[in-house]
């Protein structure tokens, strides 16, 4: 009972400390607008990571998600720019261009899904070749370049970053109801449950009629459609897409997934966990803009030593389960 | 306004490769020495891997630092146009370094280099010193549109002068991917007459990779940026580098400077500012090196 | 009346070996049928091949005398017909009602989580099993890993259940259980097909016996047309006599003294002391501590109090500290923690000795060398050497587990629950052969739940209840009765309580 | 017996589809020249990634390579600089400069390993925050540029990466030494087995007098000094270090060990299979160089597909393996 509420609480603790360190550090860090920044920031990685948190659950891996956003803000953008003689500038460009993210997404997770279900080849394999081939196609779509959103259209479509209801940002909304109901659906649908069946023990899942490469192709195809949906709110913050859209994003949302306390080697997954791991990860982000520590060529051992710290603070499970 | 305080935002990219690295430490150095000078001013740096990471910086340096002014080297154009523009409609000063902006007139302040020049510069030297029906090689940096406009200049540079451009691969800007891109060059082709590696970091690697193969007299290396080990050659009258382009990392010096003296006195420093970039020869070398910086 | 589920004339191969040859048999609506074999005979196979986890070679599989429209585990389910693993079939990492409803949670689209636990429990409650339907199954003992399993075969709804060895992990108390649900099954018209080793539970049991050697069906029999001795001697082929050696009589000096010794939660201040050449039994309940004081003795869980080495005292803080002094310890539970599955038997053999087999380079005729030794000291029999040892029967993984125990040479073994699964023929071998590690100046420490062999086999007895040492028993004094009682905590007062 | 002969000759079928495929493209892919131009570069790598062969088959995991690659480096040219004055330019001064480099590779292993064994926290984790640390660090002492050996200390130290004897290279002949060493302490020395019974279920270990603790320390001990190895070959080629040393080689090796045929899960490795992979990466690189194929953007992509069809040819292997 006292690791179980070590482990629940490890990754909570540091992101209080966090929150109160930022506070010190500067008077404006809990600014509704700061907060609405990290909030906001947070909400790619963050709706990526739930998706990525079912993948590890299960016991798979995927490192194509950040080629992959990049991948599909291309194709977004270039259908968009298509459709716009067509469809003129309005509400309805702005839904096809979802669509076709969404689209996108769920064939390019389908295409990872398939490759490791049906051909059986390792996830870590399957998605390192996926990377290169996303990064490869925008870069090459893009002619090295960047991909860019009509100005008039990008103009339109701005509020769905920035906008909102109630003093909150969509991307904001967006990522709250994807957390709750990731949230859900580990904990109380049968393909959370299936998730951890098959990463525990995917032979006792199959044993138990469980139809095991259907969940697991389902983990990648979720992680599709939420990289689409990353993207849908990514574009119109930044209007285009290019070779280094995204890049790292598999490592950060890793990383987010495994600070939050679900196992690497699938069986268990959290995906609040996972939530407060990619709060983490941005709050780091934002506390070192937010004081002048260090020189900035060490900003990324200060990252490093907050990650561990982060982890340290859960330990009183993993050393428990080690045994 | 000597009792008012000012902060001014100074948001680059981190230093992944050379040039970049030259610029972070101009940037770093700059801002140590204005800070001495001018008590009352305050810098906040950052520095960003992805175009994604330096829009956040930028929007912390507004939600939280509470600058005045903002100096920004864009990662790429597109993505940082936005947020810039944000900044300047919250009533900021904005000096825009090296990169344009996809929209004119955001900034206050324009510094850059010249990329088309830096690709034109080296290619009519090409076209000078080569006979038509020469053969080169050119080492592209990292896909980006800079990278595009330096080869497309260089190309049409050389366009007509019968110069026959054998392969155009990315070396990435990288010491080591230059070198392994010119190793393969040299088993491929058995005959090359120069090779424009438009950068000095990958002009190390690829003289490198030739003094390996034991084809040192055959070629000849124009690099590019002003790295202080090939100005020194350049110097020398080294005959594998016999030139330079200079695309100078101090230019986001000149930026800070001018952004700094816009708060701290009177004069009028708003406008745009292009340093062009110079052929580097072992006649003006001398005034193009600075044993001290890093780069 | 047609057969529920029949097997027509099946032969079954892995690789070039076939080890099932032409198997007939036919299970029946409300009877319980018992196959008997020695370890590796193919029953497991054969259970597979009914549920649908393995097909045939050639043969077919009837259901209502039709030929079997599954193809997997889950479609047999689906059609009715329902198998308790002998390895174990549940997930580590989730708890025992997730496993019980794993495959067929309820609910429409969020799951029922009040009435899987609610239902667990009920189901844990017909079983007599304490353990918590939050309990994640990693944190179970092997005997009540057990009876979730039984638990979440009978919530399955079978008409056809089979049963592959569910009593080899329990105690008797449990056994007891599992026959009261197994009566209530028959009576209400389900085909049960059960296989043990214990072959007085066969003979309690079993309507029907089919007798499996070599993979061929030697014998059958309805019920009462076959002794325990019969049985035995059909499944061997050769008469049984003495399946446990006789006492032995004199002891050499104390070479292991344990003095208020505690394993935290669970043993509290145990004490006891071991001589050369003993037996010493350890008899108690499933959840006793019996497995914890064992870890703790060699160095495996954080423990306090004295151990003294013939004599010098000694701490150990692993099994290469407890190797060192000479202790060695058989887990019970050998998928978990006794064996690597997916190695082969070599690699298996030698781990914990890996020291002995070439200084720098490890010596592979060494190696071999050593397992052709135990294959035939502890007759294990493997179809092929270098199979992984998750393919070995059950009991053959046992017997190489025994091997590589003892393949250190210790002064001290400590084998929690020898004859797991292990056949009647072969487990007379293992009693034999601990008997003359006795004789040869070893002392054996024996933890079981098997009250027979605990009485044949001990020179004394020390029974555990909640962690305490409730009683040592010695010479004539072991018997059922005086064991039972203390297991129970049943004093004279106590009985007069109830 | 079918399937191992599959498993074990698909990554050798892969090499020599390539080889072949390269031989044909290009008449100079067969040239002495161009075939130690590939076998020296694969060094790096290789040496790193049989190191990781160990680390991965007892369950563990280090992405921090790269970044230890160029803070070793950068360690080594420093302390080569500063002892060039004392020392003077000859054999003392390398040996010195290698003394450090596998002295730093040992204690940066040494850190990963006590961070994980002693401290309990997931390699992923613990190597994600070191990979940020060495490459800050770098970044830092480099001053954001490139840290170079003095230029006569580095013409004595040249001979080191481009000459060799025999006609082979040093770095060809120390990665073959390294890879035969390798090979033999997998598959002949406890250590090896021990790695294999951790990786496959470390309780069992545990329980088989196993001293898992110490073992996975020394994976990445191992590790950390084959990273220095690496470096001091990798030193002389061109004389420096900076931020951008070693970046990425850390998949590349994981890639390696994986392509080769090593579960990521654990329990299994194969170092042979570890080098062809490395040769294969390699290749791959030197293929897309040599022949015109398309256009420079999809060599990454031309490169993800290539990998995946590698392992499709051993995929015989994993999906027995995953039943
Ligand atoms: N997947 C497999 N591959 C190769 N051989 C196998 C496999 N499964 C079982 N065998 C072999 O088939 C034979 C029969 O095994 P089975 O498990 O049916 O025996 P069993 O009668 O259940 O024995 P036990 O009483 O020990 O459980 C054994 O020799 C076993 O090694
Ligand atoms: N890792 C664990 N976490 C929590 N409880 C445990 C753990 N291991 C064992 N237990 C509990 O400790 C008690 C003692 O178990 P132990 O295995 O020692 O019993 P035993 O007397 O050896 O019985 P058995 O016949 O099952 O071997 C049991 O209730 C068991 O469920
Ligand atoms: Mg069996
Ligand atoms: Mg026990």
């Amino acid at each position: 009972m006292r690791n179980l509420s070590l482990s629940t609480l490890g990754p909570l603790a540091a992101l209080i400390l966090l929150v109160v360190l930022g506070a010190f550090l500067n008077a404006n860090f809990l600014s509704a607008g700061n907060i609405t920044n990290v909030l906001a920031r947070s909400a790619f990685i963050g709706m990526i990571a739930v998706g990525m948190t079912f993948v590890i659950t299960s016991g798979g891996l995927d490192l194509s998600v950040g080629s992959m956003a990049a991948f599909i803000a291309g194709m977004m953008i270039l259908a968009m720019n298509a459709m716009l003689p067509t469809l003129g500038i309005g509400v309805p460009l702005v839904l096809a261009g979802m669509a076709v993210a969404l689209g996108v997404g769920l064939l390019a997770g389908l295409a990872n899904g398939l490759l490791i279900t049906r051909a059986g080849i390792e996830p870590f394999i399957v998605t390192l070749g996926t990377m290169g081939i996303f990064r490869s196609l925008v870069t090459w779509i893009a002619d090295g370049g960047t991909l860019s959103l009509d100005f008039e259209a990008r103009q339109f479509y701005r509020p769905v970053y920035y906008g909102g209801i109630f003093g909150i940002t969509w991307p904001i909304l967006v990522f709250a109801v994807v957390a709750v109901l990731g949230e859900l659906a580990m904990r109380r649908t049968r393909f959370g449950r299936y998730c951890e069946a098959i990463g525990s023990n995917d032979r006792v899942a199959r044993y138990s009629a469980v139809k095991v490469e259907r969940v697991q192709l389902m983990t990648y195809v979720a992680l599709g459609v939420l990289v689409g949906l990353a993207t849908i709110l990514y574009v119109p913050r930044l209007g285009s897409a290019s070779g280094s859209t995204g890049l790292l994003w598999e490592l950060e949302a890793i990383a987010a997934v495994i600070i939050g306390g679900t196992a690497l080697k699938g069986g268990y997954g959290r995906v609040w966990g996972t939530v407060v791991g990619v709060l983490i990860l941005s709050l780091i982000d934002n506390i070192l803009n937010l004081a002048d520590l260090v020189s900035p060529y060490l900003n990324g051992a200060i990252q490093g030593v907050i990650i561990v710290l982060a982890v340290v603070l859960q330990r009183g499970k993993s050393s428990a389960e080690g045994r | 306004a000597e009792d008012k305080t000012y902060t001014i935002g100074v948001s680059i990219p981190s230093a992944t490769h050379g040039f970049m690295g030259g610029l972070n430490w101009h940037a770093q150095d700059t801002i140590k020495r204005l800070e001495a000078t001018y008590p009352n001013v305050k810098f906040v740096l950052a520095t960003a891997g992805e175009p994604g990471k330096q829009v956040d910086d930028i929007e912390d340096m507004l939600a939280t630092r509470n600058i005045d002014g903002l100096v920004v080297l864009p990662f790429e154009s597109e993505p940082l146009t936005g947020p810039v523009k944000a900044v300047k409609d919250a009533g900021k000063w904005v000096t825009v370094v090296d990169r344009g902006l996809s929209q004119p007139g955001i900034e206050d302040l324009y510094v850059a280099g010249d990329n088309t020049a830096f690709g034109q510069v080296a290619g009519e030297y090409f076209r000078e010193n080569l006979p038509s029906g020469a053969k080169v090689v050119i080492l592209r940096g990292i896909p980006t549109t800079l990278d595009n406009e330096r080869v497309d200049a260089f190309e049409k540079a050389i366009d007509g002068s019968g110069i026959e451009v054998l392969d155009k691969q990315h070396g990435n800007w990288n010491r080591d991917d230059a070198f392994t891109v010119m190793q393969d060059y040299l088993s491929k082709y058995p005959k090359i007459d120069a090779v424009w590696a438009a950068d000095d970091d990958m002009a190390l690697g690829v003289m490198e990779a030739i003094a390996a193969a034991g084809r040192t007299d055959e070629m000849w290396i124009v690099g590019g940026a002003g790295m202080k080990e090939i100005i020194k050659r350049v110097m020398d009258g080294d005959k594998q580098v016999p030139v330079d382009v200079t695309y100078p990392p101090a230019q986001i010096s000149s930026a800070i400077e001018m952004t700094t003296l816009h708060f701290v006195s009177a004069a009028p420093v708003s406008g745009r500012f292009i340093i062009g970039s110079t052929l580097v020869t072992p006649e003006n070398a001398a005034q193009f090196y600075f044993p001290d910086s890093p780069f | 009346m047609t057969p529920a589920l029949a097997l027509q004339d099946v032969h079954k191969s892995f690789g070039p070996i076939e080890v099932l040859h032409g198997i007939d048999f036919a299970l029946r609506p409300g009877e319980v049928h018992a196959l008997i074999g020695e370890n590796g005979a193919g029953k497991s196979t054969i259970m597979k091949i009914l549920g649908g986890f393995l097909t045939s070679t050639s043969g077919q599989v009837l259901l209502d005398g039709q030929p079997a429209p599954y193809r997997s585990g889950a479609e047999a389910e689906a059609a009715g017909v329902v198998v308790i693993h002998q390895e174990f079939n549940l997930a580590p990492d989730l708890t025992v009602a997730q496993n019980v409803f794993l495959g067929r949670e309820p609910g429409r689209f969020l799951l029922d989580h009040r009435a899987m636990r609610r239902e667990t429990q009920a189901l844990l409650d017909q079983l007599d099993c304490r353990v918590s339907p939050d309990a994640r199954i990693r944190d179970l003992a092997v005997s009540d890993r057990q009876m979730v399993e039984i638990a979440k075969a009978l919530g399955r709804k079978a008409r056809v259940l089979i049963m592959d060895e569910p009593s080899a992990v329990l105690t008797h108390r449990e056994v007891e259980v599992l026959f009261r649900q197994i009566d209530r099954l028959r009576a209400s018209g389900v085909a049960l097909l059960y296989t043990s080793h214990r072959l007085d539970e066969v003979r309690h049991l079993a309507d029907r016996i089919t007798v499996l050697r070599d993979g061929a069906v030697v014998r059958q029999a309805l019920r009462g047309e076959l002794t325990e001795d019969g049985m035995a001697t059909a499944m061997v082929g050769r008469d049984l006599k003495d399946i446990f050696p006789p006492r032995r009589d004199s002891f050499g000096p104390v070479v292991l003294e344990v003095q208020g010794f505690s394993v935290p939660p669970v043993v509290q201040d145990v004490s006891f002391t071991l001589r050369r050449g003993e037996v010493l039994g350890i008899s108690g309940l499933v959840g006793s501590g019996r497995t914890e004081l064992a870890e703790g003795l060699v160095g495996l869980r954080t423990h306090r109090g004295s151990l003294r080495r013939e004599g010098q005292a000694i701490t150990l803080h692993s099994t290469a500290d407890a190797a060192a002094h000479g202790l060695a310890y058989l887990t019970e539970d050998r998928k978990e923690l006794g064996l690597l599955l997916d190695k082969s038997l070599r690699e298996n053999l030698t781990l914990s000795t890996l020291g002995r087999f070439g200084r720098l380079m490890i010596s592979r005729p060494a190696e071999e060398t050593a397992l052709t030794r135990a294959i035939e000291d502890f007759d294990i029999r493997a179809p092929r050497r270098d199979m992984a040892v998750g393919n070995l029967s059950g009991g053959n993984q046992q017997k190489l587990l025994l091997a590589k125990t003892m393949l250190p040479d210790p002064q001290i073994v400590i084998i929690d629950e020898p004859t797991r699964g292990i056949d009647i023929g072969t487990k007379s071998q293992i009693y034999h052969f601990i008997d003359r590690l006795a004789r040869d100046g070893l002392s054996v420490i024996v933890i079981s739940s098997d009250m027979p062999e605990i009485l044949g086999l001990s020179d004394r007895v020390l029974v555990m209840r909640q962690g305490r040492v409730a009683g040592e028993l010695q010479g004539d004094a072991i018997t059922e009765t005086a064991v039972v009682r203390l297991v129970m905590g049943t004093t004279e007062e106590a009985t007069a309580d109830a």
